[in-house]
């Protein structure tokens, strides 16, 4: 066994291990204690245009985007809070879709983070005060899953619920791009 | 002295001490079990004392012929005489032992099918991650009283409580009353509970849960009828005003912010369902199913920070400021 | 070219065969050359040796529980103080479950069959398993499983969800990572184990039974392996079906287990117990065989009542099947399917009471002698009648809504598998240490570590009534003061201390006796099975000569006299085949050779399973390594054919 | 103590190998089928658990499956049965060039049946995510698949082995014999399967 098989293979390990790591860990609490708001919600966020050129990139985002638990929450929030009542699962109604690739404000997680929230103009409203930043960081993590745009070993099939949707883990990544051109 | 009790009163298995001991024998169910659950261990013991007593003859007995039908003699095969007989009559008394247990576990569970029929009562029990919701309703139909994680009833009275579950199986079990009832998801299951004595019991969810399954327990109060319509009727009232300014900072906090999105306190803006109503919470005995005795200390603690008295609980810790921290605390404590 | 018909037609070929011609050391050399393994790390892993194999496992076994041991240790130190915060909630689940599911799927059924398939070939007279390769295969997948279980628990990513694993919480929604697909993934590693080494294990003994060895001269330990194999083969299909559907309900969006979209909760727990409740008699079973030769030898009497002690087994074997909705009495099933299964359950004491009266009359007539084996054995049924008598109660629905999910059914199943099982397991440990390792155990040791366990473990699992009747929950990682648990609790956690010290005890008494430990002749116990008839340990071949068997106690009954029939090739492996029945000679069969192909199939397997948690395409691509591996394991590897054949 | 050994009987001349229940193998693949039967079994019992639920199996809106990709597969694999009794009947007589002959044609009809297995998943009128009534035919059709995966797999390993000169083996004709009987033990599974399937969700509307 040369080294550098010996060397490779200590770092695949390290390498699962992190990941399953970050992709298992249980955070019963965000880990600032009452911090403001989500750092992208700078005003070149809030208006529609090329989330690519958003200035600010949250760095609080990566420990809820893949994180199993995370989503897992997000999801039951999803459903407690009645975003369905809107978005449905994922495929839109009153809201826009979530499971398409056009996102009006930014597709990464910190942009939807700071859509949920400051809320958006025709009809979304602004979960500041409502929800916690920890449980609105869960519920963009679980938003993200619905196009495809997180790991797919940490999100789930399904709910327990009646199915309007192919399965979670089979989902298409869909392209992250702004929705300019389409006027819902 | 409580200690010194706690301590012998396990040992001595008289069954009267705690208030969730299956023992107890305070339902009508409760009762049946006690009287089963003895006759089934006289039998047990009798029959384990006499296999104790053959086990040790056969090991200790002084053998006057020592090796009568050993290796050595060459007669290891034979049997002795009485052996055969000795087979029959065993099995003999092992059949009667276990009808004699079948039929007396069959009568009683019968007993139990019949002492539970025409229900006065109706409650249905919705289990959740990790907590009990408890809706009474009544001939009246426009009256109903919800409440969580305690349960009232009045003595003597036949309640059939139904019970559903909102996410994983849970299993409904106050061991003074009656057996258990798993809660299970897409099916809708019953227990009826007859109780005979006054008294505060305790439950706890019985299948295992998730996370915090150790947490989930129900306050159980037995009362008089009397005393039952009276808590009844104050079910019935909305939530109390707020009377000083601090309580009304935290009726505004509590029926504006976060609290108002998952709790439901009738009479107010908030009238979410994603957590237990908090309507009279104040009246209940403890927080969180049983996590922590109700008193103001604990609520301070248990407001401030959910998560660290009950970890993985689906309610999140805010980070009140101390000025809403008192606010919410005084509101809450006026919700009797 | 000769024609296959001629071939078959052929008479056999002048070739070196065992006989009064070529017997003693020259026989042996020869033999040992054909039956060796290769030499070097890659002929260990070639190894299919059943006495390697069955070793393997039962070390393999022995670390998982210690492993096992140790969560448990660490459980009853959280538990032994209410409102402790020793452990964290998420923290305990995942090592009870880590414990429940080690034990019972890494520990108690391996250590099981290991036993098995280290004896059974010995004991009926042959030279090798039925089907060495695969029980090679089984092997490795086994530990693949195992290493699986716990390299995903050390890495945070242990499952959480009980042994038993109910949907919906395991389910997609509410098991949320990959905790369950490890869990399940895992049982599907243990589960084609298991079907491997029951399948071969049953060949065995139809097929490779000494001359003369009738179905009523089996010992009683190969009547309860061939139970119990039959019992994995009727019940493990179960259970790995349920994880698999529980697998793709996670992982592809099925609806098995989801109320909402026309499946039920309940199915997973058929389907789980339907499998569940004979695992526990797969664990039980093999230990009564264990009790059955350890009591005839050390009363030096052939066992009482021996035609009742089979059909004792063979009806727990079937009554088994019959019982699984005892587990879900709470569940609100009809009421009048319960009396039945009430019924069922309260029978199965029936064939166990025969059988415990079978030992007691053994001993009674005999002249029992006090080694440690039999102090075990002695141990073994104070213990396991008070759990089978706790087990006549719960199978009462009335009680059992009180007693089920408490910690009174902790104790219950500790007494019947701890008192059941484990007891026996050392017993038979240090009654067949001499024969696999030429060494005696430290008698000394041995008692002390007996007293211990014995005297430990009723220390800790009878408070465990208490506090179940008390209303102590299983499962719950803390409980309040005040309800009269402090005490049996803190007990249960002192005797917990105490017997992980004794079986710490046992295994450095193991250990030590492999080295110094006295030597062993070829029969240190005057045993009758034909175990004892060969050296202590056992050459690579097992016997220089098949023996004839012609009394249930051949060694006793031959007074210092094998009779045994010859012809069998020396420089190839093989084997004799007789009838099912009378166990007269029929065919000479070849036997496989070591092969690195297992182990290699095994490793295709470990990756396709693996990657099936991550991947639904797993499935698929995972088969062409397989079959690969497959292919070459059963592609012969000589040229041309020969006439007398070989499985090479 | 050793023991004095007491020789009887010579064996040298027994055969070294058996058809049917005296060869080991047999009792081998004998337990295999019995295990995937028990499978197959559950996974019914299965299907009747989930259908008793229901008032009406297929359920609205949903249509049974299209009979004709699943009954052409029937016929198919019935027909196959001919090939699959004169290779077993040749293997017993230790006819080697039937077998090689024969042993194509059972390949060929397993390629046949795989491509037709692949038109029968599209012909379900219903995906396994939908409901539970679809998951459990599609796993019935998926379970019934993976035998005559591993079945075609080991005709064709055992085909290429004929043609060596092993295939002169007579023991390599009892590993013939012995893939014919599991190959009759995939049909007689498939029967019932093919009920489930596709008649049963008719029968319950």
């Amino acid at each position: 066994m040369s080294s550098r098989f010996r060397n490779s293979c200590a770092i695949l390990a390290v390498a699962v291990l992190l990941g399953a790591c970050d992709r298992e860990e249980r955070q019963s609490r965000a880990k600032p204690l009452g911090e403001t708001v989500p750092a992208a919600a700078s005003p070149d966020t809030i208006y529609p245009g090329d989330p690519s050129r958003a200035r600010y990139v949250d760095a609080r985002g990566a420990s809820y985007e893949g994180n199993a638990f995370a989503i897992a929450q997000g999801q039951q929030l999803y459903n407690w809070m009645n975003c369905v009542g809107c978005h449905a699962h994922g495929g839109g109604g009153m809201g826009p879709a979530l499971m398409d690739e056009k996102w009006r404000y930014g597709g990464r997680i910190d942009q939807i983070a700071a859509s949920i929230y400051q809320g958006r103009p025709n009809g979304m409203p602004a979960w500041r005060s409502k929800l916690t930043e920890d449980q609105i960081w869960q519920i963009a993590a679980y938003v993200r899953s619905l196009s495809g745009q997180v790991r797919k070993d940490a999100v789930s099939a399904r709910a327990d619920s009646v199915s309007n949707t192919p399965p979670q883990t089979q989902t298409v990544r869909q392209p992250v791009r702004p929705a300019d051109s389409d006027q819902q | 002295m409580s200690r010194v009790a706690a301590l012998i009163l396990p040992l001595a298995l008289c069954g009267c001490a705690g208030f969730q001991n299956a023992l107890g024998g305070d339902g009508g169910e409760g009762a049946n079990f006690v009287r089963l659950f003895v006759l089934f261990t006289a039998v047990c013991t009798f029959m384990y004392l006499l296999v104790m007593a053959g086990l040790f003859a056969a090991v200790l007995r002084r053998r006057r012929n020592a090796d009568e039908l050993t290796v050595d003699t060459g007669k290891h095969h034979e049997s002795a005489p009485l052996v055969t007989r000795a087979l029959a009559a065993w099995a003999i008394l092992i059949g009667i032992g276990l009808m004699a247990l079948t039929v007396a576990s069959f009568f009683t569970d019968r007993s139990n099918a019949a002492i539970t029929r025409d229900p006065q009562l109706s409650v249905k029990v919705t289990g959740n991650q990790w907590w009990w919701d408890v809706q009474y309703s009544f001939a009246d139909t426009s009256k109903s009283i919800r409440t969580a994680n305690e349960l009232h009833l009045p003595v003597g009275v036949r309640a059939e409580v139904t019970l559903e579950s909102n996410d994983v199986i849970h299993s409904f079990w106050i061991p003074n009353l009656a057996g258990k009832q798993d809660l299970i998801p897409g099916r809708v299951t019953d227990i009826q509970l007859v109780p005979r004595k006054t008294g505060l019991y305790r439950g706890q969810c019985a299948e295992f849960c998730g996370v915090q399954h150790a947490h989930m327990a129900l306050d159980v109060t037995v009362e008089s009828k009397a005393e039952f319509l009276r808590w009844a009727a104050a079910q019935l009232q909305p939530a109390p005003a707020p009377r000083t300014p601090l309580e009304l900072a935290g009726y505004r906090y509590i029926t504006t912010r976060e609290c108002s999105v998952c709790h439901n306190l009738s009479g107010t803006p908030a009238s979410a369902s994603v957590g237990p109503d908090l309507t009279h919470f104040a009246s209940r005995r403890s927080i969180a199913a049983g996590t922590l005795p109700m008193n103001k200390g604990n609520l301070y603690g248990w407001v401030a920070d959910p998560q660290s008295q009950k970890p993985g609980t689906k309610m999140p810790t805010i980070g009140l400021s101390p000025d809403e921290l008192h606010a919410v605390v005084a509101y809450l404590q006026r919700l009797k | 070219m000769t024609s296959a018909l001629e071939k078959a037609k052929a008479p056999p070929a002048k070739v070196p065969r065992d006989g009064p011609r070529l017997t003693g050391d020259k026989l042996h050399a020869r033999l040992s050359a054909t039956w060796e393994r290769p030499r070097g790390f890659i002929g260990w892993l070639s190894s299919v040796d059943h006495k390697d194999i069955g070793r393997r496992y039962i070390v393999a076994a022995l670390v998982f529980l210690a492993l096992g041991g140790a969560l448990a240790v660490a459980m009853r130190l959280q538990l032994s103080r209410p409102q402790n915060d020793l452990i964290g909630a998420a923290r305990y689940n995942e090592i009870f479950t880590m414990h429940g599911t080690t034990m019972m799927f890494l520990f108690a059924v391996p250590v099981m069959q290991g036993m098995q398939i280290y004896l059974t070939p010995l004991m009926v007279g042959t030279r090798a398993v039925a089907f060495p390769r695969l029980t090679a295969f089984s092997l490795w997948t086994y530990i693949a499983g195992g290493c699986l279980l716990w390299i995903a628990f050390l890495l945070n990513v242990g499952p959480d969800i009980g042994w038993f694993a109910y949907p919906p919480l395991s389910g997609p929604q509410y098991g949320v990572g990959k905790r369950p697909d490890i869990w399940a993934q895992m049982v599907t590693f243990t589960e084609v184990a298991a079907l491997a080494v029951a399948v071969s294990l049953t060949a065995t003994i139809l097929k490779q039974r000494a001359p003369g060895m009738t179905l009523a001269r089996m010992p009683i330990f190969v009547w309860a392996t061939l139970v119990t194999s039959l019992m994995v083969i009727f019940s493990m299909p179960s259970v790995a079906l349920a994880s698999s559907f529980l697998l793709s309900d996670r992982l592809v969006g099925t609806h098995f287990y989801n109320p909402a979209e026309r499946g039920d909760a309940l199915l997973w727990q058929h389907l789980f117990w339907f499998f569940g409740h004979p695992e526990v008699y797969i664990i039980f079973l093999p230990a009564t065989g264990f009790v059955s030769e350890i009591v005839a030898t050390f009363s030096r009497r052939s066992i009482i009542a021996y035609p009742i002690v089979v059909l004792s087994l063979v009806a727990t074997g079937i009554l088994a099947f019959g019982l699984w909705v005892h587990h879900m009495f709470a569940t609100g099933l009809p009421r009048v399917g319960y009396s039945f299964f009430t019924a069922a359950s309260m029978s199965v004491s029936i064939p166990t009471g025969l059988q415990i009266f079978a030992w007691i009359a053994t001993m009674w007539t005999g002249r029992p002698r006090m080694q440690v084996p039999l102090l075990y054995v002695i141990a073994f049924i104070i213990t396991f009648v008070i759990g089978g008598l706790t087990g006549v109660m719960i199978a009462a629905v009335p009680l059992d809504l009180q007693l089920h999910d408490t910690y009174f059914i902790v104790a219950h199943f500790h007494y019947v598998l701890i008192g059941g099982a484990v007891f026996p397991l050392l017993g038979a440990i240090t009654y067949w240490f001499p024969k696999a390792t030429g060494r005696m155990m430290s008698e000394a040791l041995g008692k002390i570590s007996f007293w211990m366990i014995f005297l430990g473990f009723q220390l800790a699992f009878f408070p465990m009534h208490i506090s179940g009747l008390l209303g102590m929950p299983r499962r719950v990682y803390t409980y309040p003061a005040g309800m009269g648990l402090e005490l049996p609790n803190l007990l249960s956690s002192i005797g917990g201390l105490v017997v992980a010290l004794a079986v710490l005890l046992f295994v450095i008494n193991m250990l030590a006796s492999v080295r110094r430990g006295r030597l062993a002749p070829a029969n240190p116990w005057d045993g009758t099975s034909l175990e004892w008839a060969t050296t202590s340990p056992p050459p690579s071949y097992n016997f220089a000569h098949i023996p004839v068997v012609d009394s249930q106690s051949p060694l006793w009954d031959g007074k210092g006299e094998l009779a045994v029939v010859h012809g069998l090739r020396v420089e190839e492996r093989e084997l004799l085949l007789t009838t099912v029945m009378s166990a007269t000679p029929d065919v000479r069969d070849p036997s496989a050779h070591p092969s690195p192909w297992p182990v290699i199939a095994a490793a295709a397997l470990t990756v396709m399973f693996v990657g099936s948690i991550f991947s639904p395409w797993a499935v698929l691509f995972g088969t062409v390594p397989l079959a690969i591996a497959l292919t070459a394991w059963f592609w012969p590897k000589t040229k041309e054919p020969t006439l007398e054949p070989s499985i090479s | 103590m050793s023991l004095r050994t007491n020789f009887t009987d010579d064996l040298s001349a027994l055969p070294t190998h058996a058809f049917s229940y005296r060869s080991l193998t047999w009792w081998g693949i004998i337990g295999f089928m019995v295990i995937e039967g028990v499978a197959f079994a559950v996974a019914a019992a299965a299907y009747f658990f989930l259908m008793s639920h229901e008032q009406e199996w297929a359920p609205r809106p949903w249509e049974p499956p299209n009979l004709i990709a699943g009954t052409l597969f029937t016929i198919v694999m019935l027909a196959s049965e001919i090939p699959n009794t004169m290779v077993k009947k040749a293997a017993e007589k230790y006819d080697t060039a039937a077998v090689r002959r024969l042993l194509p044609w059972i390949v060929g009809i397993g390629v046949l049946l795989l491509v037709i297995r692949g038109f029968e998943f599209n012909s379900l009128n219903v995906l396994w995510y939908e409901n539970a009534y679809g998951s459990i035919i599609w796993a019935l059709l998926f379970l019934h698949a993976t035998h005559i995966a591993t079945d075609w797999m080991d005709t064709v390993v055992l085909w290429r082995l004929m043609r060596t000169p092993h295939g002169e083996e007579p023991r390599r004709l009892v590993d013939v014999d012995e893939n014919a009987l599991y190959w009759r033990f995939v049909w007689l599974t498939w029967l019932p399967i093919y009920l489930l399937i596709y008649w049963v969700p008719r029968f319950f509307r």
